[in-house]
Parts: C-alpha cells; structure tokens; sequence
C-alpha cells in the first residue's frame, strides 16, 4: 500500500513537471505579453516591469526559476494582471470553487445515479425512455443556455433566489445545478450501464432466491458494482468540477477559480496560468488515485491484481 | 404426501425469432427428505424448470404456459410476488451452478450469508452471525470464524460452493433446489459436497432436488433420477431401476457414452447412436430409438481393443526439464503482503511422438499454467522445454507456434466473436502463409471443417451460432489449419455434455490416428483422462506425483494423492449401486 | 455511504432559502435604506493603488477612496469645485504654465494624520520612480522634469547645465536615445543602454570604447565627458531625483506649486485623473519603499486614503465595499454611508441582476437588452454620450490602403445611422470626426456616409467596382457585439464597394498583438478619453506613439500639435487643434464610425447622478431616496 | 504493424454486415438514422435552395416566420433557416470529424495503454493525465498563432497548384485545423475508458489462442481486441459529439474555425442564447436541430453498440 502510494506519489511529480514544462513553453508561444496593453506605455516602463517580474531574464533561468521558488519558498509567482501572489488567489477562489463543485457533484451523485438505477430497473420502458432523454437534454444543452434560462424562468420569481451572487447558502443552487446537470447526465448513462451489466449476473439471481425484495436486491447487491464506472468516471470530473468553469461563474457571478484559467491565457499571466495548471493537475493526480482507490474499495477483486513475476 | 409436486409444468420462452419450449409438459414430486436428481443435458429444461419453480425467469421472455407447482398445499406459480419472496430462501432454498459468480463479489462472504436469516426471521445481527458462522462450519468451511469476512474471491471454488450451500441451509429450508451445484468443482470436492448434502438429508430433513448433466453424481447421490430431454421428461424413476434397466433410447445412450474407468474400447458410443430424434415444424419432437444400438455398441467393444493399434514409441517429441512458473501477487494496491506463488514448482515430463499424456490434477494444482508454460504462454521462471530436440527459447517462440497448438477449455471464450468462421480459420493460414492464394486458402479451410466433422455452410457464420460441442471443433479447426504435431488440450471437454463430450473425444482420437498427433491432455476428469490417455501424470501443488501408463495408474496407484482422487470419482457401474441400495 | 451527507446539505439549503423567503426584500432595498449605493463594475479590480492600475473600473474605486487637488462636478463637465484645494490659479494668466494650489489646512487623512503638500510630492516622485513601473507616469509629464527623471536619461540630466554643451546641442541630447536599445545584441551595453549602466561598467568601457557603439552626432569629446559625467555620478551613489529640478514644489505645507514644461490652460481638468491624487507617505513608507511595487498598503486594514470614502471589505472577485470616511473634510454633505462595488463581468447577469432588484447602477448594458428594457423599464434606462470614438484602423502600409482614397472610400461606404439603429441600438451619434463633441470644442462634421463618392474615389484608385482590390482582412475581438459590427460592416464593404472582407476575430490580447505587429489591413478599434481636451485624440496619432500602429504619420499633424502645446489660450489653442483634427481627417488613417455612448440602467431612487462625458460620477454627490413601490419582475 | 489497418478494414465489411442486419430491426436506430438522413438531406442538399445565408438586411432584422423567411431573420436580417442549415454543414461534419479522429486516437492509445499493460501503461495513462490539465485556452491561443499563417499559405497553394475555387478553399483550410485541435483534445477521456474495455478482453481466451496460434501482437491488437472494444466506445462517443459542437463556437469566437459571416450551430446558439429575453426563436431554432440531431445520433449510438454486441443475439 505505501509502495503503491510512494509510486504514484512519483509518478504524479512527474506529472506535474511535464505538465509544468509543456504549459510553460505553451505560454511563451503565445503571441503577445503580460504588458500588451492599448494604453501607450513606454518602452522604459516595459522594460522596468519585466524586470520586476524576472521576464528579462533568459528562457531557460526562468524555466528553472519558477520551480525553483515553488520549492525552495513555496510561491506560485505573482500575477501580473491582478498583481497579488498567484498563491492568494487560489487560496482565496478555490475554497468557492470547492463549494461550488462539492455542491454541483452532490446535485449529479443524488440526480444522476437515481435516474440511472431507475431507467436500469425499468429497462426498455417509457421510464428508461424518458429518463434517458433527460439526461440527454442534460449532455445536449450548454450551461450557456441552461445558466441564463435559470436566471431568468426561475430565480427572477423565485424568492430566496437570486439571479446570480454569491453570499447566502442559497445562492449555491442555481450554478451548482447548472454546473453538475452534464455530468448527472453522463452519471446517469454510465449508472444505468453499469447497473444493467451487474443485473445480467448470475448473483442478482442468487440474491432474488434468496427471497430479498427488489429494492434490496438494487441496492445492496447491485449498486455497488454498478457504480464502478460512474465512479472512474467521477475521478476527472471531480476534478474538473471544483476547479471551476469559467461559463457557470460569470453567469452567476460566483468568485471561483475557473475565470482564472480564461482570465490569465487572455492576459498573458503566466504565472496565474502556471500556478492555476499545476493546481488543476495536482487535483487530477489526486483525484484519480482517489478514484483509483474507491474502485477497489468498490470491487474488492481489483485489490488483488496478480502479474507474472 | 409429496412435499412438493410438479404437474405438467409448461414454460415457454416468447423471443423474435419464435417460440422455445424450454420445459414442456413436466411432472414430478419430490417427498420430504428425499434427493431427486434431475439430469439432462444442457438445454434440457432442468434449470428452467427450478427457476420456474422459484419465479426467478425473466419474464419476458420467459412465460409459464400451463401446470402447477405446489408446494404446501399452495401453487407456487401463482401466488403474489411478496408472499412467494417469504418463500424463497426460507422454504426454498437454491443453489447456483457457479458458485464464483454466482456469489457477489462486492460483498463479504459473511454478509452474503446472513442475509436470508435477516430478511426472513427477525433476529438480531449478532445471532443471525453466529447462526451462520455455525452453518458455515456445519458444511465444512475450516476456520470460518475467521475467514468469514473474507470475499468470494479469496474462497477456492469448492469453499465458494460451500458458502452457498450454507447460504441456502442457513434458514432450515424445507426444500433445497441443487442447480448444477458440482459441476464446476473439482473431483475431490465434489466428493466432499455430496457427502455434506447427504448428511444434511439424513440429519436435517431436508430434501434436495438435484440438478445436473452428470450420470455419475446422480447415481452417487440420488435417491430417485428424473431424466429430461428437449424440455420433457423422458424417464423416471429409482436410480438403480434406471441405471440397471433403461428404457428410454436417450438414456441408454446417456450412461453409453460416459467413459468410465472399464471403458475398454477405442471410438465412444454418442448419443446419436441410439436416439434419432425428429423434429416436426411445429416444434414437436419425435423421438425414436435406432434398431440394434446395443448391438452396435458391443460391436464396438469387441472390435476395438484399445492397444492393437498403438505403434510403439519412436521418439520423444516434448521434454519439459525441472519447469518453474511463479506468480506473485500483491504489486496490486491495497495488499499488504506480498506473495509468491508457485504455480508450477520444478515439473519434470516427457511425451512420446504420437502418443497422449494425460494430466490430472484438481483445480489449481497448476495444470493449466503448465501447459500454457510449455507453449510460452506464460514466462517460465526456470526450467528447459525440449521440443523435438531443440530447446525452446522465449525469442523464437513464434516458429515454433506453428507445430505446437492449443486448444481451451471454453471453445465460447476462445473464439474471437466478431470474426466468421472463415476469417477465423483462414486467419492462421495467412499469418503463417499456409498455402497459396485464397481460393487455395479456401479449399482447406473447408477440408479443415469438413474434418472436424462441419461442413462449408458454416463458413459464413458467426462462434455465437454454434453450439458448444461444435465450437470445440471449430477450435480444434483452428488448431489444426497451421498443421501442427503437438497439441495441448486444456480441458477442452470439460465444460459439455456428456454426449457432446463423447463426439470430440472421438474426433480427437480419429485426428490423432489420422495425423499422428500428440497430446498433452489437461482435464480433471479421471475417466475422461483414462479414456483418452496412453500415459498419466497427476498434479499436485505444482508438482507431479505420480507418472504411468494409464492402465497401469488407475489400477495401482502408487501416490496417496492418486489413490484419493481415484477414490472421490463418484462410482456409477451397478455393482456399487447395488451395493450401496443394500446398505440403505 | 454519500446520502445521509447530501441529505444534509439539501435540508440545510432549503432552511436557508426558507428563512431567507420570509424576508421579502430584495438587496436594492435593504441598502436604499441602509444608504448603500450598489453598483457594477465589470471586473476585479487589478489593485486600489492609484499609482499602478490603469483601468476604468479601478478609478471609479479609487475616485470613492482618495481626492485630488481638485473634484469634478456633479453635473457639469469641464467644472473644477474644491477638493483638498481651496483655491488654485496660474501664476500668469496669459501664460498658464505654472500653477498655485492652496490646500486646505484641515485636510487629512483617515487616519488622521494630515494632509500636506509634502503628500503630494511624495505621490508624484512615487509615480515617477522607474521601478514602480507605472503604466501612467506620463501623465505627470507636463510638469518639469518629470519625463527624464522618470525616463532616467541620466546623460541628459547630467549635461544639461554643464557650459561644455551648447545648449542647442543638450537640447538636442534629449532626442538622442542613450536608453535601452531592444534591438542590440542581448548582454551588449547598448542593449541596457548607457544611461543605465553601473560604475563598473562604465569603467569597462573606458577601457574598451568598442564595448559601447554610440549615437551618431556624438563627438569624440562630447562622448569622453558624457562617460566621464556618468561614471562620477554612478560612483557617488546618488539618486537621480537630487539632479534634476522638479517641477512641482512646497513652499509651505499648505501650498503646492507647480511648474510645468509648457502653457496648459486645462491642468485643473487634468488633477482630476487620479494618477494626480496623493498617497499617504507614511503609510506606503511603512509598508515598503518607494519604489516598491508590490506591498501591503493597500490591503483592506492597511488602506489609508483621503476621499469620502474608505475601504470597509474587499473579498475577492465577490465585492468590494467602502463606507463613508468620518474624517474627510466635507463629511456632511456626503450623501452616500457606502458604495458597494460587484465584479460582474458578464454583461446579461448584470441586467438581470439589476432586473432582478440587486443593484442600483448597472456599468453597461448589452446591445440586445436594450429594447428590452426600454419597454420595461423605460425610467432606468439611461443614454448619454460618453467621451469616446469608435473607429476602424487601417494598415497604411498595406496595400490597398496605403491610398489615402481607398482610405476614403472605405469610410464613405459606412452607413453609420444604419449601424447606430439596427445593430448598436443605443443611441450613438455618428462621427463625424475623431473627436467627440464636448465643452467648447467645434465638433468636425467630415465623415458622412456617401456610397456614390466612395465608389468614385476607389475607381480613381483603381479599382473600379472593387475589381482588382485584395483579399481584406478587418481584424476584430472576441466579443458578440464585435462580431456582429464586423459583420454588418463586411456587408456594407461588400454592398457598396464590392469589396471581399475576410472577418478575423481574436481574443484581446492577441488581437492587440497583431495590431502592434502591423499584422492586419483593417482592424476595429476605439479610444475612450482620459482628460476632457482633444489632445487625449489627437496625441496618439503622432509619429512612434505606442497607439498609433496604423503606420501614418504627418510632419504637419506633429508641428499643430506642437503649436497648440505653445498657446495659452484656450480658444486659439482649439482652433489650432481642430486643424490638425481636419488635416487627420483628410488623410483618414482611420475611419470614424461612432461616438460612444454610455447604456446602462439606472435605479429612480439614485439622486444626484447626472450625465457627464468622462462618466465619472463624483459619488459625494450621490444620494439615495427610498421609492414606495419596488417588486420583483413578474 | 503492416496488416494492422488493412486487416481492420477487412474486418469492418463483416463486422458491419453482421451489424446492419440486426440495426434494421431496432425501430429507434432505424428511426434516428432516418432522422439523421434527412438531416444530412436538408443540411447538404436543400440548402444550395435556400436563400444567401450571409445577405445582410439591417431593416428587416428580427422579422417573424413568413413565406419569404421561414424561420424569420436574425439581429442582422439573415434568413435564420438558410442559417441553420448552412451551420448544419459545418457542425455536423466538425461532430463527425472530430469525433472520428478522437475515437481514432482514443482506441488506438487505450488499446495499446491497456493491451501492453505495465509500464507502457502507467506511462500512457499519467500523459494522459497531463494533457488533461493543460490549460485549453492557450492551446487555443497557440494553435491559432501558428496555423492561422499555414492555413492561409496552404489556401494560397491548393489555389496556385490545384486551381481550387480560393473562397472554397480557404473555407476548407480554416475549418480543418477546428477538426484537428477538437480532435486532439477530445480523445483523453475516450482513450481511458478503450483502455478499461481492454483490460477486460485482453484477459478473454480468445486472444490467448491467437498468441498461442503466433499472431503478432499488432495483428491481435488490431483484429481481436480493438473490433470488441468497439461498441461501448461507440456509445461513448456519441455522447461527446454535443460537446465538440459546442466547443466548436468557442473556438470559432477566438479565431479557430468558422470564419464569420459563416455559422455553425454553435455559433447561432452562442448567440442566439443572448437574445434569451427578446427573440428566444433565435435560440430555440437552432437549438431544436442541434438537439434532434443529437438525440438521433445517441439513439443511432446505442442501436449500433446492441447490433454489435454479439452477446446480445447470443440465447
């Protein structure tokens, strides 16, 4: 277990500094700087600005560089176009991405996975039908579309909703349900799939014999391994859900992190950009060797895995 | 009064391409404490028949046309779903023919036993463990306190099946339906679970209605045989009445053409050879028994002596030399230790040109490693396979795939199924660039299906088409195409009918004759093994124990571990019958 | 193992949404009544320190937290009242180029420490310091001295007094570039340039005089004692600011003079922009240097400030709030106990937060709302002009508009009132020149919408009937309302020209690139004023400007400009600037198509709120009255 | 690998064959597919019927469906069903496309990643990994720097060497690299889920037996396992052909694909989706085709993953 955990440990480092490198060349690519601005600055300003940021220096000192202070002072950089430390800022939008994302997973688990148990049970019926054309509809529509519908069909009469803002417990239900509706979608496709596989095996069977009733039969027999994939799936989602989406956010004025991405590719913040993309990969490592680890709680089969030697 | 009686049982399957009657028009009883046995051969309608019993069919497409099954004075087939869930699992308890997945393995063993007490009787968690726990060791599970928590998959198959029969004696039922319950085990386990069954009978009360292919077991266990073919019950009755005296064509045919240890001749007797059944367009069967089967059959006997043929040994083809394949486990995740397991643990053997090895051995005893082994299928820790006169290294493997072939135990799982029959047996002639363009390609293939027994209608469908004895041959086909000397067979009769079995054994000796070809013959099975080999090797733990001419093997065993598989074969000739009928 | 969890939180969340419902109220009315102005602001702040941001959105924070020499009225434009000075005057009326600003003694700030003359030097030599890397410094470069201590032309200061130069020749130094050189070989001297060489260096190239390629026109002389000059000075570890001879001065604490390289009439108008406000010494000292870009003083409890206002909460990208200032001079005419300001980048869920009673002021409004809230909410709806021209650059050094004809051509083709009706729909004026019409100024009349003309000059070109003309490439952004003009223009070209426009959206930073490398034919741009004067339109046009990036350039345009920076007089300063407007007209480097106006939504209850050009809307003046009747939509 | 592709296409003809028969009696397969005709139908061929997609008519913006505009026109006065179907064009194929090259991707590199197993795999999979957080944006931003110039000059070559139409052509070279940056990013999720489904065959005895009949392991990978890893990866990827669409207006918005006045389904409901309060047919119209599409493509997904799932015919 340690080994296995030290193993990805490393693996995951590697991860990140591959990830490093490539969005670092990547943003060096792009054409255009932090200070392209349409306000005449002068070239003495520019120059005194890049030097404040270490952008004067050569390629390859700043491509150490950056690591180096992630290491040796745990600092992220600072970002050029809010100018406060890369560090603050994923401090200070995360915890709201998290909530966001916690919620929006919290809306596809308990959305998701009923409808996909029930259109499972139901197979080939109007319900199957009808609950997979929902989850259709979910993956078909945009959170462009669905987000400014909410707004206005549901939060303008609503009282208690707000249009959009971010300072009640409330104001987490409208982004959250547009945020989670794609992945309660595919959720419920996968559950569904799963779940059917699990029926057609032989211990469904067993377990009716055994005279359980229906529900019982779902619920403790098959749910557990008709979740696995939902559950490989979740790992990146996850992953993707709480590091923000830009969409959800400015449509419902949330101060999450996923403006961030947008925000710092259009204004050249490399280092924003670096900071946040390391961030977003530590949260992919982690979290499919999370999911990697719930699969095996889930399917006690996989913790045994036998290789020639 | 009988404890539970069927009556002109119907059940039908509705599907598009029509109308299957799978159980059409059966009746039997089963008395209180009493074991039935109900055997057939697959597609017979005797799992059907249990599972209508229990309304466990899905439905659609399954419909029960007609008949009743009572039970307590109530019919079964018509009572409402909640009252018929009381019923199962607390009266009527089921036993499923593969104990690995059959048992869910997301679930603790423990878990999955203790359920039907907590879904029928109200007791605490506690009792309903220790009950369990109790029944577990009751059917043999050694240290069930403790390995109780564990899952499916770490139980062997013959604990597995332990499991489950606990699972559905844990709530005292009434009524025990047995589907297949030894089908899948191993010689020596069997033994052990119809021992346990027995006693259960005898001490509990319990009867059991005992489903499987397998002449032999019913004949070990069975106080009455019900014998079904194509969805009908052909005959009925005590087993030594059925077993001394068939009547029925079919039955005759069955106890035919299982090879026993007596088995003397040559080409086994099938099925076919006594029953020639007609099928109306309706879908009725008439079944009509061929004249002089029997006599065919002791034709067969005199004509065949077994060894009058057998050329004496030129060479040695195959020499395996201190062979050592270790797995280890553990590299997984969530595994604290990790361990070694020696599969096959410094096997010495060699087969002759032309001749067959047979190998028994229970279930991981690494039979199966050793053959894929041998053919480089799997990476050998140590050890020298000589393969006629040159030592078989893991780089030149691919020459070698050519003279050496093998053929599996599930003809289903080994055949791609998404490829044609054809692609699939012109595909080795390409890769090896067996003869000369397709038409020529084409000609074999055909000469290849037409010697195994098919014909070249078949080129264009599809393994699902097939049935099992026919997918066997088409395997055999396709070990054949690349016109090998050598061939492992890895129990690839076990998992058919006994009168399917019959035809590829006698196919694979017809081959043999006619190629030349040699065998290393994996099967648990003794008498099949008998049956098929010049030489045995018994297997245990990774290691041979014993190696003789076949003959000489099973009439003096030499190994302690020889004698005791020897001993669990379920006797079925009439002299144990009777005598067992005497002690009862 | 997941639902009792969920199952909380949705309990939890329909709690709060219950209690919350029996409160009907929504969030425009609570603060009405508590005298909290709401108001959107597009984005996050880049920071609140009026010495590094550069942005709309961050000034109108900062015009609530800080006060300058003087405030702007609430409803007139061009109108300078009172703010931390009483009284300010031209040292000569005639020639306006230095200028007396009393302040008043009982200004401070709101810590309490007071607010002297010595403040605003010390904010002007802040925003002058190299390393703050301020993106507006140039706005101090009226004042004497300013540019090259800002520039650190360190051989220029050097040897402007020394009686070895001419003084033709120093004059003359300033234009010769001794700066960084980009375009040198990386490491080389020039590369940094000698005015920012060290000692050492300098010593290296006394040694070695191939090390450092000087300018031409520097004689063997002159270069000896300019590197003899730079080395003293680098040697004695002094500080540029003890060369030169500032502009701005205290003769006492209460009494700023300043001293400006030329006459300007409108520098009052100028003190308005907020990189003219004071900081507060000691608390930017107390956190940092001078010249530190990067310190803590302008965090939430650091923040010390002047204005009405001072900052009460700033979470991040959610708010931020400031409420009124007890210490500020004029307390009691504030009319405001607080401003809160939302980041809401997104143009429809400003509306329809606004829609939806959360705000009072929105910052826009989407071309598409605007019907809409016309028909509904016909009183907020506000439309004023705005102090900002929206016109197509074009790429003088491409073919085929290196054509002044083509050039004008292509304006003539825009059919402005069409654009401005069915497509803006928010009540623009078309341009009928670069300038927005404003105060005094006579607005130019030149671009108009003339098809047959247009036709006419481009066959004179040579292309008749667009026959002949390239492949067009019109560079524009990422935003919907971009895409949409383009659009309609690309047909316009099309209708009326015959001419093939290819339509090249980029998001903004890289469609500001292509622009600096020249790397379009037409590309949608705009300019919003920064000071109420022409000059903020006209100056960018000048050769090497970092806006200009159209390639033209006119030695006539450059010698208006210069005489308009000579006359004292207002009106004949006008005049001359309206020529160089007509002469830039006439060549139509750029074609004009609209003068921005200002669309957004505007609450009844908001008293005070007038229209002005710069839109910078003095928040003292700002009251709220509460309306009796206020529902939601529907 | 010489006989990996060859032999895949061999492979296909029977492998459809076998397929089409059982499609045509699954009536939603046959119904979507037929939906998805027409669609193709109307997209492709009717509209070189319809009205200029692109004439602009600023007085008669948002006019109400009449025998002249069908659907009515948009905020510029643009027939909105000439429009839609034009948009068809681009979107469909960029569904197709794109979803043809991250399934062609995905297959082969979870295919290889599951089948070699080991090292290979942890390798593969943490690439994965990686790209997947690598920020999109500035790829986008990238690619568009860099292919925006090739594009054009390949543009200028078909037309000098091959005689192209140029308005055609460019329109061609712009809507390409849209495929291949969609494309490129859309297989990482794909290739995790072939590398599950291999995992799972690679274990099956039929691809033990081709080892054991000495077929190289492309051969096996490419005529065992892959042909049985199809139809879940099928169902799959009809479900991320909404997602490429959509991406595609992004895209579009920031320079990498349709170049305006041109649309795309994305773009119309990109746009349409802010006239919400005003002219909600601007979002509906679009919408319904884009959905009607899609919904018969998932349909026509899951018909296609039962007809080649043999398992299923298997009583």
């Amino acid at each position: 277990m340690i080994k296995f955990l030290l193993g990805r440990l490393m693996q995951g480092i590697l991860v990140l500094f591959t990830l490093y490198t490539i969005t670092f060349f990547l943003a060096k690519a792009m054409p255009g700087e932090p200070f392209t601005s349409e306000k005449n600055v002068s070239a003495e300003t520019k120059a005194n600005i890049r030097k404040l940021y270490g952008l004067d220096r050569p390629l390859w000192e700043q491509y150490y560089v950056y690591p180096k202070n992630i290491i040796t002072e745990g600092s992220l950089g600072i970002s050029t176009s809010k100018g406060r430390p890369v560090k603050d800022i994923i401090a200070q939008s995360f915890p709201n991405s998290l909530i966001l994302g916690l919620c929006a997973l919290g809306f596809a688990v308990g959305i998701g996975i009923p409808i996909g148990v029930l259109s499972a049970v139901r197979k080939n019926s109007w319900v199957d039908w009808s609950c997979m054309g929902i989850a259709m509809i979910g993956i078909c529509v945009p959170s462009f579309t669905i987000g400014p519908l909410l707004q206005i069909y549901l939060a303008a009469h609503l009282p208690g909703l707000k249009v959009a803002g971010w300072g009640s417990p409330q104001d987490v239900i409208l982004p959250a349900f547009t945020l989670g509706l794609v992945s309660a979608a595919y959720l419920a496709r996968l559950t569904r799939g799963g779940i059917l596989e699990v029926l057609s095996q032989d211990f469904v069977r067993t377990a009716q014999a055994k005279g359980l009733s229906p529900s019982k039969v779902i619920i403790k027999h098959s749910l557990r391994g008709g979740l696995i994939p939902a559950v490989a799936y979740l790992g990146p989602a996850f992953a993707a859900l709480i590091s923000g989406s830009f969409i959800v956010e400015t449509i419902f004025q949330v101060p999450g992190m996923g403006q961030h991405f947008v925000n710092a590719a259009t204004t050249r913040d490399e280092f924003l950009l670096l900071g946040i993309s390391l961030f977003f990969g530590f949260l992919i490592v982690v979290m499919n060797l999370i999911a990697d680890l719930l699969t095996g709680f889930l399917d006690p089969r996989v913790r045994i895995a036998d290789n020639p030697e | 009064m009988s404890l539970l009686e069927v009556k002109n049982l119907k059940t039908y399957f509705h599907t598009r391409a029509g109308t299957t009657r799978a159980v059409d028009d059966v009746s039997f009883s089963i008395n209180k404490g009493e074991i039935v046995g109900v055997v057939g051969e697959s597609g017979s309608g005797k799992s059907v028949t249990c599972h209508t019993m229990l309304g466990l069919l899905p439905s659609p497409p399954a419909k029960v046309e007609g008949g009743s099954v009572t039970f307590d004075d109530q019919n079964l087939l018509h009572l409402p779903l909640p009252i018929l869930r009381a019923i199962r699992g607390k009266r009527i308890s089921m036993i499923f023919q593969d104990p690995m997945s059959c048992l869910n393995p997301y679930l603790p063993i423990l878990e999955q036993v203790v359920e039907p007490i907590l879904t029928h009787e109200q007791t605490s968690r506690e009792e309903a463990e220790s009950r369990a726990i109790e029944m577990m060791i009751k059917v043999g599970i050694r240290d069930a306190e403790t390995r109780a928590r564990s899952y499916p998959h770490q139980f062997s198959g013959g604990m597995r099946q332990r499991a489950m029969i606990a699972m559905a004696l844990v709530t005292n039922p009434d009524l025990l339906l047995a589907d297949e319950p030894t089908t899948a085990l191993d010689v020596t386990v069997q033994a052990r679970i119809l021992q346990i069954l027995r006693e259960l009978r005898n001490d509990l009360g319990v009867a059991v209605l005992f489903v499987t292919h397998d002449l032999g077991v019913v004949a070990d266990v069975a106080d009455r045989v019900v014998v079904m073919y194509r969805g009908k019950v052909v005959e009925q009755g005590s087993v030594l009445s059925i077993f001394e005296n068939p009547s029925h064509p079919y039955v005759k045919g069955l106890l035919a053409c299982r090879p026993t240890f007596e088995t003397k001749y040559r080409i086994l007797p099938t099925v076919e050879d006594f029953l020639h059944a007609e099928e109306a367009k309706d879908g009725s069967l008439t079944l009509r028994e061929r004249p002089n089967a029997m006599e065919r059959l002791s034709n067969l006997e005199n004509k065949h002596d077994p060894k009058d043929f057998r050329r004496e040994p030129e060479q040695t083809l195959l020499e395996v030399k201190d062979l050592k394949v270790h797995f280890t486990s553990g590299s997984g995740f969530l595994r604290k230790t990790r361990q070694t397991v020696k599969a096959v643990d410094g096997v010495d053997l060699s087969i002759a040109k032309g001749k067959t090895l047979g190998l028994v051995g229970e279930s991981g005893c690494g039979k199966t490693t050793l053959g894929r082994a041998i053919l480089g299928l799997v990476h050998a820790r140590s050890g020298i396979v000589r393969y006629d006169g040159a030592v078989l290294q893991a780089s030149d493997m691919r020459s070698y795939r050519k003279r050496m072939q093998i053929i599996f135990q599930d003809p289903y799982a080994s055949l791609n199924p998404r490829l044609t029959i054809e692609q699939a047996l012109t595909e080795p002639l390409t890769v090896h660039q067996i003869g000369s363009g397709s038409s020529d390609r084409r000609e074999r293939v055909v000469s290849l299906l037409e010697e195994v027994g098919l014909s070249s209608a078949h080129l264009l469908r599809y393994p699902h088409e097939f049935s099992g004895g026919q997918r066997q041959r088409l395997c055999v086909a396709r070990a054949l195409a690349v016109e090998p000397e050598f061939l492992v067979c890895d129990e690839c009769v076990s998992a058919m009918d006994v009168s399917v079995q019959a035809q590829v054994l006698n196919l694979l000796n017809e081959l043999q004759e006619s190629r030349n070809l040699t065998y290393l013959f994996i099967s648990h099975d003794l008498s099949v093994v008998k049956f098929v080999s010049d030489e045995v090797a018994v297997m245990q733990a990774g290691r041979i124990v014993e190696t003789n001419e076949a003959e000489a093997l099973y009439r003096q065993p030499k190994d302690p571990y020889t004698q005791k598989l020897l001993d669990a074969v379920p006797k079925s000739d009439l002299k144990e019958l009777r005598e067992r009928q005497r002690r009862n | 193992m997941k639902v009792p969890f969920l199952a909380e939180v949705v309990l939890l969340l329909t709690c709060a949404s219950l209690m919350n419902s029996c409160s009907e109220r929504t969030a425009v009315e609570q603060a009405t009544e508590e005298g909290i102005l709401i108001i959107g602001n597009t984005s996050e702040p880049k920071g609140l320190d009026p010495h590094i941001v550069s942005g709309v959105l961050e000034s109108n924070v900062i015009r609530a937290l800080f006060e300058g020499l003087v405030e702007g009225h609430p409803s007139k434009d061009g109108v300078a009242l009172p703010g931390v000075a009483e009284k300010w005057y031209p040292v000569d009326e005639k020639r306006p180029d230095e200028w007396v600003f009393e302040l008043r003694k009982d200004a401070q700030w709101s810590d309490g420490a007071p607010l002297t003359a010595d403040d605003f030097l010390f904010s002007f030599r802040r925003l002058l310091t190299p390393e703050l890397a301020s993106d507006y410094s140039f706005m101090l470069y009226y004042v004497r001295d300013a540019e090259p201590y800002h520039k650190s032309q360190r051989s220029y200061l050097l040897s402007r007094k020394d009686a070895n130069f001419t003084t033709e020749w120093w004059a003359s130094l300033k234009e010769i570039d001794f700066g960084p050189n980009e375009e040198a070989p990386e490491d080389s001297f020039n590369f940094k340039g000698l005015d920012f060489l060290t000692a050492k260096e300098l010593e290296a190239i006394q040694g070695n005089p191939n090390l450092f390629t000087w300018p031409k026109g520097v004689s063997a002389q002159i270069r000896t004692r300019l590197l003899k000059k730079n080395l003293a000075f680098a040697k004695s570890g002094k500080d540029l600011w003890d060369l030169i001879d500032f502009g701005a001065t205290a003769p006492d604490p209460h009494t700023l003079k300043i001293k400006l390289n030329s006459p300007l009439p409108f520098l009052p108008e100028i003190t308005k922009h907020y990189t003219w406000y004071p900081v507060p010494r000691h608390a930017v000292l107390k956190h940092g240097k001078i010249g530190d870009r990067f310190t803590a003083w302008t965090k939430p409890e650091n923040l010390v400030c002047n204005g009405a206002f001072f900052l009460k909460s700033w979470r991040f990208n959610d708010h931020i709030e400031v409420a009124r200032n007890p210490r500020y001079w004029d307390e009691e005419n504030v009319g405001l106990n607080g401003i809160r300001y939302l980041p809401i980048s997104n143009l429809y869920t400003e509306a329809r937060m606004y829609y939806d009673g959360q705000m009072h002021v929105t910052y826009s409004l989407a071309p598409e709302l605007i019907e809409h809230s016309r028909q509904n909410y016909s009183a907020d709806l506000r439309n004023e002009l705005y102090l900002g021209t929206y016109f197509i650059r074009t790429n003088v050094t491409h073919e085929p508009f290196t054509d002044s004809r083509v050039r004008l051509a292509f304006s003539l083709s825009l059919d402005q009132e069409s654009l401005i009706q069915n497509v803006l729909k928010g009540g623009q004026k078309p341009a009928g020149g670069l300038v927005p019409p404003f105060g005094d100024y006579p607005a130019a009349k030149q671009v108009r919408f003339d098809p047959k003309l247009a036709r006419e000059l481009l066959a004179e070109a040579g292309f008749p009937n667009g026959e002949g003309l390239p492949d067009i490439e019109f560079l524009t952004t990422d935003k919907e309302t971009s895409k949409a003009v383009a659009e309609a223009l690309q047909s316009m070209w099309k209708e009326h020209l015959g001419a093939t426009i290819k339509i090249k959206q980029l998001e903004w930073t890289s469609y500001i690139t292509s622009m600096f490398d020249k790397d379009y034919d037409l590309a949608a741009g705009g300019w919003i004023g920064d000071y109420l004067d022409p000059l903020t339109f006209l100056d960018m046009w000048m050769k090497g400007t970092g806006n200009n990036r159209t390639g033209w350039h006119s030695e006539e345009f450059e010698r208006l400009l210069a005489q308009a920076a000579e006359t004292g007089k207002p009106q004949d300063r006008y005049d001359i600037l309206s020529q160089a407007e007509s002469l830039f007209l006439k060549e139509r480097p750029i074609l004009p198509v609209y003068w921005y106006t200002r669309n957004y939504l505007l609450r009844p209850e908001v008293k005070g709120w007038h229209p002005l050009v710069l839109d910078n809307h003095p928040y003292k003046f700002i009251r709220l009255e509460s309306s009796p009747t206020m529902k939601k939509e529907g | 690998m010489p006989e990996g592709p060859a032999s895949e296409f061999e492979q296909g003809s029977s492998l459809w064959k076998d397929a089409r028969h059982r499609m045509g009696q699954n009536k939603f397969a046959m119904g979507s597919l037929c939906v998805l005709g027409l669609m193709i139908l109307l997209c492709f061929a009717m509209a070189w019927f319809c009205k200029d997609p692109n004439k602009v008519n600023l007085v008669n913006k948002f006019a109400a469906p009449s025998e002249e505009h069908w659907f009515g026109t948009d905020a510029l006065g643009r027939d909105l069903f000439a429009r839609i179907l034009y948009g068809g064009q681009v979107s469909i194929l960029v569904g197709l496309i794109a979803t043809a090259v991250s399934v062609a991707i995905g297959i082969i590199y979870g295919a290889i990643s599951g089948f070699i197993g080991g090292k290979t795999d942890a390798v593969l999979m943490r690439i994965v990994d990686t790209l997947l957080a690598i920020p999109f944006l500035v790829l986008v931003i990238v690619l568009q720097a860099t292919l925006s110039n090739f594009s054009g000059e390949v543009t200028q070559w078909i037309v000098d060497s091959w005689g192209w139409d140029k308005q055609f052509t460019s329109r061609l070279t712009n809507v390409v690299p849209l495929f291949f940056a969609l494309g490129l990013l859309g297989w990482l999720t794909l290739s995790r889920i072939v590398r599950a489904q291999v995992l799972a065959i690679k274990e099956r005895e039929f691809v033990e037996a081709a080892v054991a009949l000495g077929y190289s392991k492309s051969r096996i990978l490419f005529r065992h396992v892959i042909p049985n890893v199809l139809g879940p990866t099928i169902v799959y990827s009809t479900l991320t052909v909404p997602g490429f669409i959509m991406y595609e207006a992004i895209l579009s918005f920031l320079g990498l694909g349709v170049e305006s006045p041109n649309s795309s389904w994305g773009v119309l409901i990109k746009e349409g989706a802010n006239f919400l309060e005003t002219e909600i047919q601007l979002l509906l119209l679009p919408g319904l085709f884009f959905s009607l599409t899609l919904f018969s493509l998932n349909f026509l997904g899951d018909g296609l993953r039962d007809a080649l799932d043999v398992k299923a015919s298997k009583d």
